[in-house]
C-alpha cells in the first residue's frame, strides 16, 4: 500500500488525502495512451500534432504529481518547459503543416511519403 | 604562442564567415600571412639548441574528470612541420584565387580551419586533442573535396572520409587502450602511473616500459591502422589518388603536403613512441609493405593517363620511402624520413599546384589531349621539370637528401652484415646499425627509384615536352603558335570563366617561388635541419633501441622525450593535478 | 642494457683518419664561376635578353674556371689536397668512426683531378664559344636556356670530379645526367629528341642505383665515403691483395667495385646500358661533342679510375670491367660501321672508344686509359664539332650518302681539316696522339696474363674503327663534290614554328628566321623525304663563321699537340717520364696501384716513393717505349691471374715479341689496313654521293649489314624483354589496384549497403508507421520489463 | 498492486475501454457506433477508478470534497481527450483538447500547483490551441455549396485503428501495472521544508510582519552575507535590527507561508537559470523557423496545378454557362 503522504507541511492543502498518486498517474496513463491512440490512428496532421500535445499534457499530469509526491519544485518547473517545447513544437509544426497544405492541398499525413527508403 | 598558431586561423575562419564574400580570399590570404609570421617569431624563439625537448609547453585543464588536457608543446620535427604548413597556406589561398569562384566564403573559411586543425595535430601534448583535431582534419577536406572537386567528386569525398575515418577509430581503440592500461598500473610505478590520463608522455612511459611484447603488437596494429591508412601504406592506398584527382588544388596540395604526413608523424611519434618493441619486430613486415608500395605505386604511376593521378600514385611510392626509413630505426633512417615528410610536402605540393594551375588554363588533365606546353608556357614549364626534378631525387635538390637518407638507412639497418655471406668476423662493418632490414630491402626499393624517373619523365616528356598538343582542337597546326601573348590562351573551352594569360601569372609565381626556394636551399644546405633534427632522432633511436642514457637523477624517467630534468617539471605537474582529480 | 656504442655499431672502429692537407681555396672558384654562369643566364631568361649576352658570359665564366685549373696545375706538387667548402650531408649518430656520414662540400686536389679538369674545363670554354655560333638561330629564351644547363654541367663535371667524397660524386653524377637530359631534349618540340633525353636518362638512373648502392656499401663496410678515409682505410686490403690472398678480403668489400662499376658502364655507355649514347646525338651538336664524347660519358672512367684501390680489391671487378669494354668496343664498332647518319657514327665510334678505356682500366693500365681518355676527348670534341658545322651549314643533313666532298667547298676548308685530323687521330693513325694512347691500352691488353683474348678484340676493334672511320672521311668530306640539304632541323625547332604549317602566322619577333624557314614541309626525320619539297636548287649551304672556324682550328692543334703529350715528362718533380705527362699525372693519384696516402703521407716528397710503383715493372729502354707504369700489376690481378703468373714479371708477350713494341707495328698496320679498305670501298672510282662500291658488297655480307644498321636490335630486344613485361604488369597492377584491393574495400563498405538495402523497405516514409513501430518498440521493451520483473 | 487496484479489475479494463475506443474511432462508413464506444470506453475508465477509488476507500469517505473534484476532473479530462481523437471534425477536437486542458488544469489545482494550472490554461487554451484554431481555419478546404458538412476522407477514417488501439491498450495495461508496482517500493519521500525558503525573502517577512505589526517602526530584517534573513526555523522567529541598532529576535506571523509560485519560481530562476535561457532561445527558434517556413513561397507540384486548373476551368465553363 502507498503511503499516503501526510501533507501536513506549510503550503501544501492536504489534497491529496486519499487520492494516491497511482490515481494520477493511472490519469496521465491513460491520457497518453488516448493521445498515441490518436496518433496513430488519425491521418490529419493537424490532428496528429493535437494528439501529442495530448500526450505531452499526460505528462504534464505525472510531473506535477510526481513533484507533489516528492514536494520538490523542480517536476513543475520542468512542466514550464514541457509547455515551452510545446509552444516551440506547436509553431514549427503548424508552419510546417501550413506549408505542407500549400503544397498538396491536403492535410492528409500519407500524402508525404517522401522519407521512403 | 603555439595556441596562437591554432586560434589565428579560426578567429579569421570566423571573420571570414562574417565578412563578405568579396573580401573572402584577402581576408584568407592576410590570415594565412598572419599566421605564417606567427609561426616565423616561433621557430625563432624556438630554441633550437635544444630541438629534442618539448619547448611552448603549455597546459591547460579541459576535461579534469576524465584526465584530458589541453596541452601544447613542439619539438624541432613539430616545429619543422608546423613550418610546412604555414608555408602551404598562403600558397593554398594563391593557388585557389581564381580557381574558386563559387561559394568562397565557405572554401576559405574551411581552408583555414584545417590548417588549424593540422597545427593542432603537431602541437598536441594530449592524447584526445590529439585525436581530435587528427580526426578534425577529415571534415574541412572533406567539404573542399565534395564542394569543390571535379566530377566524381561526391564518391571521392565520401571514400576519402570513410576510409580514413574507420582507420582512425580503430587507432583511436588502440590509444584508449593504453590510457586505460596506464590507469590500471600500479601508482608508484612511475610519475602518472595509476591515473586516469591521456598526457602523451605518461602513456608513452606507460606502454613502452611496461606493455609486453603481445599487447605492444596489438596497439601497433591498431594505430597503423589509422596511420596506415592515412600515410598511405600499400594495401589501404586506393582512396588517395582518387581524392587527390578529385580535390580542388589547394586541397590536394595540403593533402599532399601535410595531411598524408599526419599519418608519418603518427607512426612517428605513437607507433615507435609507444610500441617500440613491437615496431622493432615488426619492422621486415612494414618494411616490406613499403616496398611492395613504392614498387606496385610507381609501376601504377607508369600507365595513368591522368597527370593528377599519376602524381598521386606517385605519393603512395614516395610515403613508401617515408615509411620504410622509419621502419630502418636507425638515425640516417628516421631523419631521412622526417625530411621526407617535408620536402615530399614541398615538391609534391609544388606538383600538385602545377598540375592546378594547368587543368585552370585547359580544363583537362588527360596527357592524351595535352602536350608540349613548353611551348606557350614556358615558365611553367621550368618550374614543372625542376620540382619533378626535385620529385625524382635529384642531388642537389631536396628530394635526393632525405630519399638517400632513407635508403642508406635501410641499408644499414642490419644484424646480418658481421654474418652470412656479407663477409666473416673480420668484414669490420663499422658503419652498419642494428636492424632488421638491410641491403636487400635497400636495393629492391631502390629500384623505386628508376621508376619514380620513368614515369616522371614520361609525364614531362608528354606534358611539357613534344609538340603542342591542346584540348578542344586548338594544336599547333591550327595555326596558333607562341605569338598570342596575354589575354589569349586558357580559355578555350566554352565554358571558360578565367582570363588566364598563356603563362603563369605573377600571383601564381609567388605560389611556386617559395617552393622552389625551398626545394634549393634544402638540397645544398641541409645541415641546419640535420643540426636540428639531430636531437629528438638520438632520442627516438635510443628509446625505440631501449638503450639506457647516462643515469638521471630521475631514475626511470626517460629523457629522451622530455627533454631535460627541468621539463619533467609541467609534466609532472600536470600529472599530479591530474591524480588530485581523479581521487 | 646495452651500451650506445655496442648497440648501434656492429664491428670496432680501427683505422686511424687520415690527415688533411688544406687544399687552394682557389679552386672553389672553379666550380662556383658555372654556376655563376647559370644565374647570369637565368637573369638573361627572365629578363628577355636577346643577344647573345649568355653565351659570352658562359665562355668568360668557363674561362675563368679553366684559369684556375690551370694555376692550380702550375702549382700542383703531385701530392692530395682538399679545398674545404661547406657542409652538405654530413650528420652523425655517434662518436665512433662509422657513426658519422660525412659528405662536404669540399674538394679534392690531385693529379688526376686536375689532369680531368684541365680538359673538361678546356673544351667546355672552346665548346661554349663554337656554340655561341651554332645555337645563334635560337638566340632568345632558348640560348638563355641552353647555356644555363651548359653552365649547369660544368658545375656537375666539376663536383663530380673534384668532390672529396662519393656523395658529391653521386651529386655530380646526377647533375650530369640532369643537364644531359636537359640538352639532349634541348629541342623539345621533337619527339624523338624528348624520347632520346628520357632514354638517357633512364638509363643512367639504372648505373645509379648501382652507384649508390655501391656508395652504401662502401660506407658500411669502411665507416666513411670519403676517399681519403676509404684508401687509407683499404690499405690493409691491398696488401692482401698483393699476396694474392681474396679470400682473406670479405666478400662484401670485393662486391663494392661491381656496384661501383655498374654505375660506371651506365654513365659511360657500356654494355648492357650503351644504347642510351646514340639516340643522345638528338641534342645540339655542341651538346653531343662536350657531354657525350669527350667529359661526361669518361665520367665512368674516372669513377674507376679514382676508385682504383677499391677495384684492385676485387677478383672479378677488375675482369669484368675488361670485358666489358672489351665487348662493347666490339659491338659499337660493328653498328658504327653500318650506319649512314654521320653523328651516329661518331656516337657509335665514342661507345666503342669509351669500350677501349674500360678494357684499359680492366687490363690494369689505369693510365693508359686515362691518357685514351684525354686525347680522346680532344680529337672526339673535334669530330663531332666538325660534323656539327657540317650539319649547321647544309641544314641537317648527316646523311653521309647525301654529303660529298664538303672538304673543297668553299669556306669548309677549316672543317674539312678539321676531320681530317679528327680521322686520323681516331684510327689510330701512326704518330697521332690516338695511336699512342691506343697503343698503350693494346699493349698492356697483351701484356697482362690472361687478358690476351682482349687484346686480340680490341685489335679487330681498331681495324674496323679505321674502317669506318674513315669511310665517314671518304664519304663526307673528299671526293665529287654534292650536296642535299637536310630538313632544317634547326628551324623546325625554332619557337615561332610549331611544326611546319605554321608559317602564315609567324610572330614578326621571328621574320628573319621565318623569311627562310616558309616551308611547309614535314619534321619527320625521314632521310628520303626532300627531294620532292624542290628546295633543294635555292638552297646554299653557309660556311660556318669565325667562332666555329677558331674552334675548330684550336681543337685540330689540341688534337695533333696532343701526342706530345706522350714524350712529355711528367710534370711532378721526381716523377719519371714513362708514357708522358699523362700517365705520370694519373699514376700520382689514386689511380695508380697504391692509395696515394701509403706514398704521399706527408706530400711532396714523391721521389722515392714511386719505386713501390715501378717494382717487377717493365724496364722500357728508353722514355719512348709504353711501359707499364702498372707493372705491379701482377700482384694485383685477381688470383687465377697471378697464379698463372706466377714468379715471372712478365708473363704476356705477342708471338714472343715485347707487346709493347710489337704494338707500334701491328697497331699502326691494322689502322693502314682499315683506311686502305675504306679507300677501296668508298673513294675509289666515287661519282655519287649517295653509292660507292661498298654497296657492292653488301650481298656478300648478307643479312648482318642490315642488322647492323638495325644496331642488332638491342633496342628491340630491350623493349621486348623488359619495358613490355613491365608494361604489362603495370597494367596489371592498375587493374588490380582498382578492381581487387579497391574492390575488396567497397566489399567491406557494401556490406552494411546491403544490409541496408535488406531492411530498406521497412521504412515506408509514412508518419504513421514510425509512430506505431515507435509505440511497438516501447510497448515490446515495457512488456519485457514486466516479464523479467514479474515474481 | 493488489493495494491499488486488482489486476484482472485493471487488464478487464484496458480490454473494454480498447474496444470502446475502437468503435469511438471516426469510420468511413456510415454506421457509426461511436456514442456507443464512448459509453463503453467511459465505462472502462470509470471501473478503474471506481476500482481505485474503493480501494483508496476514498470516493465515498466523508468531507472529502477534493476527492470528488478529482475524479470529475478525470473523468471530464479523459472523456474530452477520447473526444479529441475521436471528432472528425478538427475544429471540435480542438475545442475538446481545450476542454481536457481546463479538466486537466483542475486536477493541477488539486495538486495544488495552482500556478501551473493558471499557466496551463493561458498558454495552453489561451495561445497554441488558438494557434491550432486558426490553422485549421486556414488549412481547411473550403467547403462547397453543396456538401456543406462533408468530411475530408482523412479525417472520416481512422488508419489501422485495431493494431493502433491494441498496443495502445497493452502499453497502458504494462505501463499502470508496472508503475503500480514499482511506486509501492519507492523510498518514502524526503520531506523538504518549504518554509526554509522564506529565509530568502527577506522583503516578504518584513511585510508581513508589518502588516501583523510586529515590526517595531525604523526596524529592520537582518541579513547574513548570502542576503538570507536570519530565521530560526524551530522557534519560528526572524533576527530583526531594531532603529537603534539592537538585534532581537521576532516571532514570525502564523500564516506566513510559501507560496506555490513563489517556490516554483525560485526553482526556476534560482536552480534552473540556464536551462530557462535555453528555453527561450528554443522559443525565439521557433517563432523564426515558423516565420520562415511559412513566408516560403511554394512551388506547385504537378497534381496540385492540374487540380487548381481544373477547378479554374470549371469555374470558367459554369460562369459560361451560367452567364448566357
Amino acid at each position: 500500500m502507498i503511503e499516503t503522504v501526510t501533507l501536513a507541511q506549510a503550503g501544501f492543502p492536504a489534497a491529496m488525502h486519499q487520492i494516491t498518486l497511482a490515481h494520477y498517474l493511472f490519469i496521465s496513463g491513460a491520457m497518453f495512451m488516448l493521445g498515441l491512440i490518436g496518433f496513430l490512428t488519425r491521418r490529419n496532421l493537424i490532428i496528429t500534432f493535437l494528439c501529442t500535445e495530448l500526450m505531452f499534457q499526460a505528462a504534464g499530469l505525472a510531473l506535477v504529481a510526481f513533484s507533489r509526491f516528492h514536494m520538490n519544485m523542480t517536476g513543475q518547473s520542468f512542466v514550464i518547459f514541457i509547455v515551452t517545447v510545446a509552444a516551440a513544437e506547436a509553431a514549427m509544426a503548424l508552419a510546417l503543416v501550413v506549408l505542407l497544405f500549400r503544397k498538396r492541398e491536403s492535410l492528409d499525413a500519407a500524402e508525404w511519403q517522401e522519407m521512403k527508403g | 604562442m603555439l595556441a596562437s598558431l591554432i586560434l589565428i586561423p579560426l578567429a579569421v575562419a570566423l571573420a571570414i564567415v562574417v565578412l563578405p564574400a568579396a573580401s573572402a580570399r584577402a581576408a584568407a590570404l592576410l590570415g594565412t600571412l598572419a599566421a605564417a609570421a606567427m609561426t616565423v617569431v616561433a621557430l625563432v624563439q624556438f630554441d633550437w639548441t635544444q630541438g629534442g625537448l618539448m619547448q611552448f609547453l603549455t597546459t591547460k585543464e579541459w576535461l579534469p574528470s576524465l584526465g584530458i588536457n589541453l596541452s601544447f608543446g613542439a619539438d624541432s620535427i613539430s616545429m619543422l612541420m608546423i613550418a610546412l604548413t604555414a608555408l602551404l597556406g598562403p600558397i593554398c589561398v594563391l593557388a585557389s584565387w581564381t580557381a574558386i569562384t563559387e561559394r568562397v566564403k565557405t572554401f576559405y573559411a574551411w581552408l583555414l580551419i584545417l590548417q588549424a586543425a593540422m597545427v593542432g595535430v603537431f602541437v598536441a601534448r594530449d592524447l584526445i586533442f590529439f585525436y581530435i583535431c587528427f580526426e578534425f582534419t577529415l571534415i574541412p577536406m572533406y567539404v573542399l573535396i565534395s564542394l569543390y572537386g571535379s566530377t566524381n567528386r561526391k564518391r571521392a569525398a565520401t571514400t576519402f572520409f570513410l576510409y580514413t575515418f574507420t582507420g582512425s577509430v580503430i587507432t583511436l581503440a588502440g590509444l584508449a587502450y593504453v590510457a586505460y592500461f596506464n590507469s590500471t598500473l600500479p601508482v608508484e610505478t612511475f610519475a602518472g602511473a595509476g591515473t586516469w590520463t591521456f598526457d602523451i608522455d605518461v602513456l608513452e612511459k606507460a606502454a613502452a616500459n611496461q606493455m609486453s611484447l603481445s599487447q605492444q603488437s596489438v596497439v601497433l596494429l591498431a594505430l597503423l591502422c589509422g596511420f596506415a591508412v592515412k600515410v598511405p601504406l600499400f594495401p589501404v592506398h586506393t582512396w588517395l589518388p582518387l581524392a587527390h584527382t578529385e580535390a580542388p588544388t589547394a586541397g590536394s596540395v595540403i593533402l599532399a603536403g601535410v595531411l598524408l604526413k599526419l599519418g608519418t608523424y603518427g607512426i612517428y611519434r605513437f607507433a615507435l613512441g609507444y610500441t617500440p618493441d613491437a615496431f622493432v619486430y615488426y619492422a621486415p613486415v612494414i618494411a616490406t609493405l613499403c616496398i611492395i608500395g613504392i614498387l606496385y605505386g610507381g609501376l601504377i604511376c607508369w600507365v595513368q593517363t591522368d597527370v593528377k593521378k599519376l602524381v598521386a600514385y606517385s605519393s603512395v611510392a614516395h610515403l613508401g620511402f617515408c615509411v620504410l626509413g622509419l621502419a630502418a630505426l636507425n638515425h640516417t633512417g628516421i631523419q631521412g624520413s622526417i625530411l621526407y615528410m617535408i620536402n615530399h610536402g614541398l615538391s609534391t605540393g609544388a606538383l600538385f599546384l602545377l598540375i592546378g594551375f594547368m587543368y585552370e588554363r585547359y580544363h583537362t588533365r588527360n596527357m592524351k589531349e595535352i602536350g608540349g606546353l613548353a611551348a606557350k608556357m614556358p615558365i611553367w614549364a621550368t618550374f614543372m621539370v625542376f620540382f619533378v626534378m626535385a620529385s625524382v631525387g635529384l642531388p642537389g635538390l631536396n628530394g635526393f637528401v632525405s630519399e638517400f637518407l632513407c635508403l642508406f638507412g635501410t641499408f644499414q639497418a642490419s644484424d646480418q652484415w658481421s654474418s652470412g655471406i656479407w663477409g666473416s668476423e673480420k668484414a669490420s662493418t663499422i658503419g652498419a646499425t642494428v636492424g632488421k632490414l638491410g641491403p636487400w630491402y635497400a636495393a629492391v626499393a631502390a629500384l623505386g627509384v628508376i621508376i619514380a624517373a620513368m614515369y616522371l619523365l614520361i609525364m614531362v616528356g608528354k606534358v611539357v615536352f613534344g609538340p603542342l598538343k591542346e584540348p578542344g582542337g586548338h594544336d599547333a597546326h591550327g595555326g596558333h603558335g607562341g605569338g598570342h601573348g596575354g589575354g589569349h590562351g586558357g580559355g578555350h573551352g566554352s565554358d571558360s570563366h578565367t582570363h588566364l594569360p598563356a603563362d603563369l601569372t605573377a600571383r601564381e609565381i609567388t605560389a611556386l617561388v617559395p617552393l622552389a626556394l625551398a626545394c634549393l636551399i634544402f638540397g645544398v644546405y641541409p645541415k641546419p635541419l640535420f643540426d636540428a633534427l639531430k636531437e629528438p632522432v638520438d632520442d627516438t633511436v635510443k628509446w625505440v633501441h631501449k638503450i639506457e642514457a647516462p643515469a638521471l637523477p630521475e631514475g626511470n624517467v626517460n629523457p629522451n622525450m622530455i627533454g631535460s630534468a627541468e621539463a619533467v617539471t609541467p609534466v609532472a605537474n600536470a600529472v599530479s593535478n591530474v591524480q588530485e582529480i581523479a581521487r | 642494457m646495452l651500451t650506445s656504442d655496442s648497440l648501434l655499431t656492429l664491428g670496432a672502429a680501427t683505422a686511424a683518419k687520415a690527415p688533411i692537407i688544406a687544399g687552394d681555396p682557389l679552386a672553389l672558384l672553379i666550380p662556383a664561376m658555372p654556376i655563376l654562369g647559370v644565374i647570369i643566364c637565368t637573369l638573361c631568361g627572365i629578363f628577355g635578353v636577346r643577344n647573345k649576352l649568355p653565351a659570352f658570359a658562359t665562355v668568360l665564366c668557363l674561362a675563368v674556371s679553366f684559369a684556375v685549373t690551370a694555376k692550380l696545375f702550375m702549382g700542383h706538387d703531385g701530392g692530395v689536397s682538399i679545398a674545404t667548402g661547406f657542409e652538405w650531408m654530413s650528420l652523425a649518430w655517434g662518436e665512433g668512426q662509422g657513426q658519422r656520414l660525412v659528405a662536404d662540400f669540399s674538394l679534392y686536389l690531385d693529379s688526376l683531378t686536375i689532369l680531368w679538369m684541365l680538359f673538361v674545363t678546356g673544351l667546355a670554354t672552346l665548346i661554349a664559344l663554337y656554340a655561341s655560333e651554332y645555337m645563334s638561330h635560337d638566340v632568345g629564351l632558348g640560348y638563355c636556356r641552353f647555356f644555363a644547363a651548359f653552365n649547369l654541367f660544368v658545375f656537375s663535371m666539376a663536383c663530380l670530379v673534384m668532390g672529396d667524397n662519393m656523395l658529391l660524386l653521386f651529386l655530380g653524377w646526377e647533375g650530369v645526367g640532369l643537364c644531359s637530359y636537359l640538352l639532349i631534349g634541348y629541342f623539345y618540340k621533337k619527339p624523338s629528341a624528348v624520347a632520346a633525353a628520357k632514354k638517357a636518362f633512364i638509363m643512367n638512373r639504372i648505373g645509379d642505383v648501382g652507384l649508390i648502392l655501391g656508395v652504401m656499401l662502401t660506407f658500411v663496410h669502411f665507416g666513411s665515403i670519403e676517399y681519403r678515409e676509404i684508401f687509407a682505410a683499404c690499405q690493409p686490403y691491398i696488401d692482401l691483395a698483393k699476396a694474392g690472398k681474396f679470400n682473406e678480403i670479405p666478400a662484401i668489400v670485393q662486391l663494392i667495385p661491381i656496384l661501383l662499376a655498374v654505375g660506371a658502364f651506365g654513365k659511360s655507355a657500356q654494355l648492357p646500358l650503351y644504347v642510351w649514347l646514340p639516340d643522345a646525338m638528338e641534342g645540339p651538336t655542341p651538346v653531343s661533342a662536350l657531354i657525350h664524347a669527350a667529359t661526361m660519358v669518361t665520367a665512368g672512367v674516372y669513377l674507376v679510375a679514382r676508385t682504383y684501390p677499391l677495384f684492385l680489391l676485387s677478383e672479378y671487378a677488375l675482369p669484368i670491367v675488361a670485358w666489358t669494354g672489351a665487348l662493347t668496343a666490339l659491338v659499337a664498332a660493328t653498328i658504327g660501321m653500318a650506319q649512314f647518319d654521320i653523328k651516329r657514327i661518331m656516337a657509335y665510334s665514342t661507345v666503342s672508344q669509351l669500350g677501349y678505356m674500360f678494357a684499359g682500366l680492366g687490363v690494369l693500365t689505369s693510365t693508359g686509359a686515362a691518357f685514351h681518355v684525354v686525347t680522346h676527348a680532344f680529337f672526339k670534341a673535334l669530330l663531332f664539332l666538325s660534323c656539327g658545322a657540317i650539319m649547321h651549314g647544309f641544314a641537317g643533313q648527316l646523311d653521309l650518302r647525301k654529303l660529298s666532298g664538303v672538304g673543297f667547298m668553299k669556306g669548309w676548308g677549316v672543317v674539312g681539316l678539321g676531320m681530317f685530323v679528327g680521322c686520323m687521330n681516331l684510327a689510330g693513325f701512326p704518330f697521332t696522339a690516338g695511336y699512342f694512347s691506343k697503343d698503350m691500352i693494346l699493349a698492356e691488353a697483351f701484356v697482362t696474363p690472361g687478358m690476351a683474348p682482349i687484346g686480340w678484340i680490341l685489335l679487330l676493334t681498331a681495324g674496323m674503327t679505321a674502317y669506318y672511320t674513315f669511310r665517314v672521311f671518304f664519304r663526307v668530306v673528299v671526293g665529287p663534290m654534292h650536296y642535299e640539304p637536310g630538313d632544317e632541323l634547326h628551324h623546325a625547332e625554332d619557337d615561332s614554328h610549331g611544326h611546319g604549317h605554321g608559317h602564315h602566322d609567324a610572330p614578326a619577333a621571328d621574320a628573319a628566321h621565318a623569311s627562310d624557314a616558309a616551308h611547309g614541309h614535314s619534321h619527320t626525320h625521314d632521310d628520303h623525304a626532300h627531294h620532292e619539297h624542290g628546295h633543294g636548287a635555292h638552297f646554299h649551304p653557309h660556311a660556318p663563321g669565325w667562332a666555329i672556324n677558331t674552334v675548330l682550328a684550336t681543337l685540330s692543334v689540341l688534337s695533333i699537340a696532343a701526342a706530345g703529350l706522350y714524350f712529355v715528362k711528367s710534370p711532378y718533380a721526381g716523377g719519371h717520364a714513362h708514357g708522358g705527362a699523362v700517365p705520370g699525372m694519373v699514376e700520382r693519384s689514386s689511380a695508380a696501384f697504391e692509395t696515394p696516402f701509403s706514398h704521399h703521407g706527408a706530400g711532396g716528397a714523391g721521389g722515392e716513393s714511386h719505386d713501390t710503383i715501378k717494382e717487377g715493372g717493365h724496364e722500357g729502354a728508353d722514355g719512348k717505349a709504353p711501359t707499364h707504369a702498372a707493372a705491379g700489376a701482377p700482384s694485383f690481378v685477381p688470383t687465377a691471374i697471378a697464379k698463372a703468373h706466377g714468379a715471372e714479371a712478365h708473363a704476356g708477350s705477342f708471338f714472343g715479341y715485347d707487346p709493347h713494341k710489337a704494338m707500334y707495328y701491328v697497331s699502326g698496320v691494322v689502322g693502314f689496313v682499315g683506311i686502305f679498305i675504306a679507300f677501296i670501298l668508298h673513294y675509289a672510282g666515287r661519282r655519287t654521293a649517295a653509292t660507292a662500291r661498298a654497296d657492292a658488297l653488301l650481298p656478300a655480307v648478307g643479312p648482318l649489314a642490315g642488322w647492323a644498321q638495325n644496331k642488332w636490335y638491342v633496342d628491340e630486344f630491350y623493349d621486348f624483354l623488359i619495358r613490355k613485361p613491365l608494361w604489362f604488369f603495370s597494367n596489371v597492377f592498375y587493374i588490380f589496384d582498382k578492381l581487387v584491393i579497391d574492390g575488396l574495400v567497397r566489399l567491406v563498405g557494401g556490406i552494411p549497403r546491403f544490409i541496408g538495402a535488406m531492411v530498406r523497405p521497412t521504412q515506408s516514409g509514412e508518419l504513421h508507421g514510425y509512430a506505431a513501430g515507435m509505440a511497438a518498440g516501447v510497448a515490446v521493451l515495457l512488456f519485457l520489463v514486466f516479464i523479467l520483473t514479474m515474481r | 498492486m493488489d493495494q491499488v487496484i486488482n489486476p484482472l479489475a485493471l487488464y478487464g479494463a484496458c480490454a473494454l475501454g480498447a474496444i470502446g475506443v475502437l468503435l469511438a474511432l471516426p469510420r468511413r462508413d456510415g454506421k457509426n457506433p461511436q456514442i456507443l464506444g464512448a459509453v463503453i470506453a467511459s465505462l472502462a475508465g470509470g471501473i478503474v477508478l471506481l476500482a481505485m477509488g474503493l480501494k483508496a476507500g476514498g470516493l465515498f469517505g466523508v468531507g472529502y470534497s477534493p476527492s470528488v473534484y478529482f475524479y470529475v476532473f478525470a473523468l471530464m479530462a479523459l472523456g474530452a481527450s477520447l473526444r479529441v481523437i475521436t471528432h472528425p471534425r478538427p475544429v471540435y477536437a480542438a475545442l475538446y483538447f481545450v476542454l481536457s486542458i481546463l479538466a486537466t488544469a483542475g486536477l493541477f489545482l488539486i495538486l495544488s500547483a495552482e500556478f501551473m494550472a493558471f499557466a496551463l490554461v493561458i498558454v495552453y487554451a489561451g495561445a497554441i490551441l488558438i494557434t491550432y484554431l486558426f490553422v485549421i481555419m486556414l488549412a481547411t478546404q473550403a467547403p462547397t455549396e453543396d456538401l456543406e458538412n462533408a468530411l475530408t476522407e482523412y479525417d472520416t477514417a481512422a488508419r489501422e485503428p485495431v493494431i493502433a488501439t491494441a498496443s495502445g491498450f497493452v502499453l497502458l495495461a504494462v505501463l499502470t501495472t508496472l508503475m503500480f508496482r514499482g511506486v509501492g517500493e519507492l523510498p518514502k519521500a524526503p520531506t523538504i521544508n518549504g518554509q526554509s525558503l522564506l529565509a530568502e525573502m527577506p522583503r516578504k517577512i518584513e511585510a508581513a510582519l508589518l502588516a501583523s505589526g510586529k515590526l517595531p517602526t525604523g526596524a529592520k530584517v537582518t541579513f547574513n552575507s548570502d542576503g538570507d534573513a536570519k530565521v530560526d526555523f524551530e522557534k519560528r522567529t526572524v533576527e530583526i535590527k531594531t532603529a537603534d541598532g539592537q538585534l532581537q529576535a521576532v516571532e514570525l506571523p502564523a500564516d506566513l507561508s510559501v507560496t506555490n509560485t513563489e517556490m516554483v519560481g525560485f526553482n526556476l530562476l534560482r536552480d534552473h537559470p540556464g536551462s530557462i535561457e535555453i528555453a527561450g532561445v528554443i522559443l525565439l527558434m521557433a517563432m523564426l523557423g515558423a516565420v520562415v517556413l511559412s513566408r516560403k513561397q511554394v512551388q506547385l507540384d504537378e497534381d496540385a496545378k492540374e487540380r487548381h486548373a481544373k477547378l479554374l476551368s470549371a469555374e470558367f465553363t459554369q460562369g459560361a454557362e451560367t452567364n448566357p
